[in-house]
């Protein structure tokens, strides 16, 4: 029969009216996030040696960290990730021994500017020169990609 | 894998109509180009092979020659096969296999567009991917770009 | 019949029903289509060639953005592909991860298909209700491993990460009650007589002329071929499963579009055998930090949600890849559009290039 | 001052006609216009424009009942860009695409507004070292939200929607702004 089909559709239709909404109420009500899920990065400089693994790591090079030589020592005196090149594919925080860099559940990034994206998650003095050590070497320029 | 590579019987019968064929360990065939299109006709036409459906086909380049690689299979026995073809570097050619395979038409336009390597004897060998006035064909070993990177 | 003037109609690349950039010029005579140029390429990223400068894993989140519908899928070629170059035995427990992975992007990908093609008929519900679904398996995938679309979950020689502890229960849930939504959508969209008047014998795709020209997947399976990686080539673990190949019996658009839905059941039956199996164990083999296949080339085949999908690895026995290319299905299915958009009229073609369910990123690479 | 539409001020200034076109264009009644940028600050309407992957998160998935776009008013997803306000740049862009994107915004009227979606849209993103991407929508056209993410989630899009319609009502003061 003609419009059988269509009645059928209402109905199914119709039945949805009486079930749980799936509708999340964004700003009010926020969704539970999984723990794993790949946010904005956090870094815990306490932990960072300043292997730049995580760097190597990277398929697009998004990472740039500069360190300094203390005590044949290598200390790190600058984190940044340009946000604006993250695959979010999570290969640098898998690289990590030390779980110094990890995901957090912040989501919400948006910029008004571009210039503000660009992730300087640390940002130190270069320690005191005890002897003639050389800072600045940055694990991107080793790899040659100077921005 | 059951059923997946050509059986030996079978490599040894083309061995004997296209003496010109080398067959490497992993039964991979290098075809002479000039033979390339009886070879595939006979592939698909013979009812002892039966490859009626050309899977892949692409090229590579590598630094003495091209090679344009062809996957077929078989549905009625589940047999695949890899064929190559070496191309010199300047001026590849290749004979065209629209006429065997429907699939062979965008899958050489697009190594066309990529490599640079023409195939003859088919119409609308244009570019596919990448806008006609595009200088260079990107996929080659020596083209030279620049990024967008800051 | 009387003859007009040829019009020529652009449609596209900016298009609701081109399904992303692509753009399809039509001459026209009268009503009636003579010839359906596609033209390609508004996506290209030139992905084949930034692989060449990556190392083996790092090319692994760019096939996420191939078929950025079945990322696990693409995964799953891809890491394959390198573990047959370089003969590495991935455990059993990752295999399931895998299989548990890929069929979950199967439905993922297929209910995408099945929503847009919906719209493109002109019914917005059934959009609705797949893309409800499709959130789902998005919660799923984002317990996994973080992300929602772009998963870059599997590793060579095995997957990322072991399956979290809640992901199990998490999944139960879904598989049981996914089968009553696979009925709504049959109710909503698969029933419906406008639907059924636009898709019913339009776009006939005969078998032989499919197999020659390439054509795959749940397209060529419309037309009453059964060709099936799973089944008749079985890769990782597909053999241990009791599972039906849905075949079409007429090949047109109706037949592509109630394959998908068939598909989807399997694919929930494969999912549930796969979890009642899953064994315990490692998830990752042991490979080296530095991944150095031995020189040589190889080329894999796995069945993706859109059609064969093949991997294309040449190493020349350094860290990066020498040259990979992909056999990408929704390019090549999407070759014989000319031929089959021929002789029908203008509205057909919408529901013809749905039915064929391409992802640009993956046709443009 | 009279300001009248034959004795504008800008008449006096200078002598260069397009200029006094778009001078004549752009200035409007400042009250008005406030009333105006609270109605369309609640009343965005997108280009149904998707290019790559965040077209499916950013265009269909927030669309969807689970996020549902039209809690804002902002459902409206319109085909053509003559009816559009906002343009949500969602994928990659490249050589052969950049001249369709930039007349799409062309096309769009004034007012208009531009959301950079993803990073491929905000500076080519993984492909950036690619010979066929540009890199960032930014080269091509005005953009007024970057939504860093790869591919950002729905919400973090409706996000990326509020922070634009508290620049639309003038309810943020941009810091840096140039």
């Amino acid at each position: 029969m003609f419009g059988q089909g269509l009645l059928k559709g209402l109905q199914i239709t119709l039945q949805e009216l009486f079930t749980k909404k799936v509708t999340v109420q964004y700003p009010e009500e926020s969704l539970p996030l999984a723990p794993r899920f790949h946010g904005e990065f956090v870094l815990d400089v306490e932990q960072c040696i300043a292997c730049s693994l995580c760097a190597n790591a990277c398929p697009n090079k998004v990472i740039e960290i500069e360190t300094a030589k203390l005590d044949k020592k290598r200390v790190l005196t600058g984190y940044m990730m340009r946000l604006q090149y993250c695959l979010f594919c999570g290969l640098c925080v898998e690289a990590c021994n030390k779980g110094a860099i990890r995901f957090s559940q912040k989501f919400e990034m948006a910029k008004y500017f571009r210039d503000q994206i660009p992730l300087i998650l640390y940002k130190g003095e270069p320690p005191v020169q005890e002897e003639q050590g050389n800072t600045g070497i940055t694990a991107g320029e080793a790899e040659g990609t100077e921005v | 894998m059951p059923g997946s590579s050509i059986p030996s019987t079978v490599i040894d019968g083309l061995k004997d109509k296209f003496p010109a064929i080398e067959v490497s360990e992993n039964l991979t065939i290098t075809v002479p180009e000039a033979e390339l299109l009886s070879f595939m006709r006979e592939l698909r036409d013979n009812p002892d092979y039966d490859f009626n459906f050309l899977t892949n086909l692409t090229a590579v380049d590598y630094p003495d020659n091209f090679t344009v690689i062809y996957n077929l299979v078989s549905f009625k026995y589940g047999y695949t096969l890899m064929a190559k073809v070496n191309l010199g570097k300047d001026e590849p050619a290749v004979s065209s296999l629209t006429s065997l395979w429907g699939s062979a038409d965008w899958q050489e336009r697009e190594v066309y567009d990529l490599f640079g390597i023409i195939f003859t004897g088919r119409h609308n060998l244009t570019r596919i991917l990448l806008e006609d006035g595009f200088a260079g064909y990107p996929l080659r070993k020596d083209f030279q770009w620049v990024g967008g990177r800051e | 019949m009387l003859r007009t003037e040829e019009i020529t109609l652009n449609m596209g690349p900016q298009h609701p029903s081109t399904h992303g950039v692509f753009h399809v010029v039509l001459k026209m005579d009268h009503e009636v289509i003579t010839e359906a140029r596609p033209i390609c390429g508004y996506l290209h990223r030139g992905i084949e060639k930034l692989a060449e400068a990556r190392t083996y894993t790092q090319f692994i989140p760019y096939t996420d953005r191939l078929d950025y519908l079945a990322a696990m899928l693409n995964n799953t070629g891809y890491v394959q592909a390198v573990e047959k170059l370089m003969e590495i035995e991935v455990p059993e427990r990752a295999e399931y991860i895998r299989v548990i992975c890929c069929e979950l992007s199967r439905i993922a990908s297929h209910l995408i298909a099945v929503g847009t093609y919906s719209v493109d008929i002109g019914g917005i519900t059934g959009f609705m209700y797949c893309l409800r679904d499709r959130e789902r398996i998005m919660d799923l995938f984002e317990m996994v491993c973080g992300s929602r679309l772009t998963l870059s979950y599997m590793r060579i020689g095995g997957v990322a990460e072991d399956l979290p502890d809640e992901f199990i229960p998490a999944l139960c849930q879904f598989l049981d009650e996914m089968p009553s939504r696979l009925d709504e959508y049959d109710g909503l969209i698969t029933g419906n007589e406008i639907f059924q008047a636009r898709t019913k014998h339009v776009g006939l795709l005969d078998p032989g002329v499919a197999i020659n020209y390439g054509i795959s997947g749940p397209n060529l399976r419309a037309s009453g071929v059964f060709w099936d990686l799973r089944k008749n080539r079985p890769y990782s673990v597909y053999d241990r499963f009791d599972f039906e190949v849905p075949l079409g019996k007429r090949g047109d658009c109706f037949d592509r579009f109630t394959c998908r839905i068939k598909e989807m059941r399997q694919s929930l039956k494969i999912i549930r055998q796969a979890v009642e199996q899953l064994p315990e164990g490692p998830v990752m083999a042991k490979v080296p930090k530095v991944l150095k296949p031995p020189a040589g080339d190889v080329y894999h085949e796995i069945e993706g949600a859109k059609g064969i999908l093949g991997y294309y690895v040449v190493s020349d026995g350094s860290n990066k890849p020498y040259r990979i290319h992909v056999r990408r299905p929704s390019f090549i299915n999407l070759g014989f559009l000319n031929e089959l958009c021929k002789g029908w009229k203008i509205a057909d073609v919408v529901a013809i290039l749905g039915s064929l369910d391409i992802v640009l990123g993956e046709v443009d690479c | 001052m009279d300001v009248t539409r034959e004795q504008h001020p800008i008449e006096k200034m200078t002598n260069d006609s397009s200029l006094i076109q778009q001078v004549k264009r752009v200035i409007h009644l400042a009250p008005l216009e406030k009333i105006f940028n609270l109605a369309r600050g609640y009343s965005l309407w997108p280009l149904g424009f998707g290019l790559a992957c965040c077209a499916i998160e950013g265009l269909m998935a927030t669309n969807a009942p689970r996020f549902d776009l039209s809690r804002f008013g902002y459902e409206v997803l319109r085909s053509s860009p003559r009816q559009a306000d906002v343009m949500l740049v969602a994928g990659t862009i490249t050589n052969k695409m950049a001249p369709y994107v930039v007349r799409l915004y062309e096309q769009m009227p004034e007012p208009k507004w531009v959301i950079a979606m993803g990073s491929c849209a905000i500076s080519g993103g993984p492909f950036v070292d690619s010979y066929y991407v540009v890199p960032g929508a930014d080269k091509l056209i005005p953009v007024d939200v970057y939504v860093p993410g790869c591919s950002p989630r729905p919400d973090a899009v409706l996000h990326a929607f509020m922070m634009l319609r508290d620049k639309v009502q003038g309810k943020v003061v941009l810091e840096n702004a140039r």
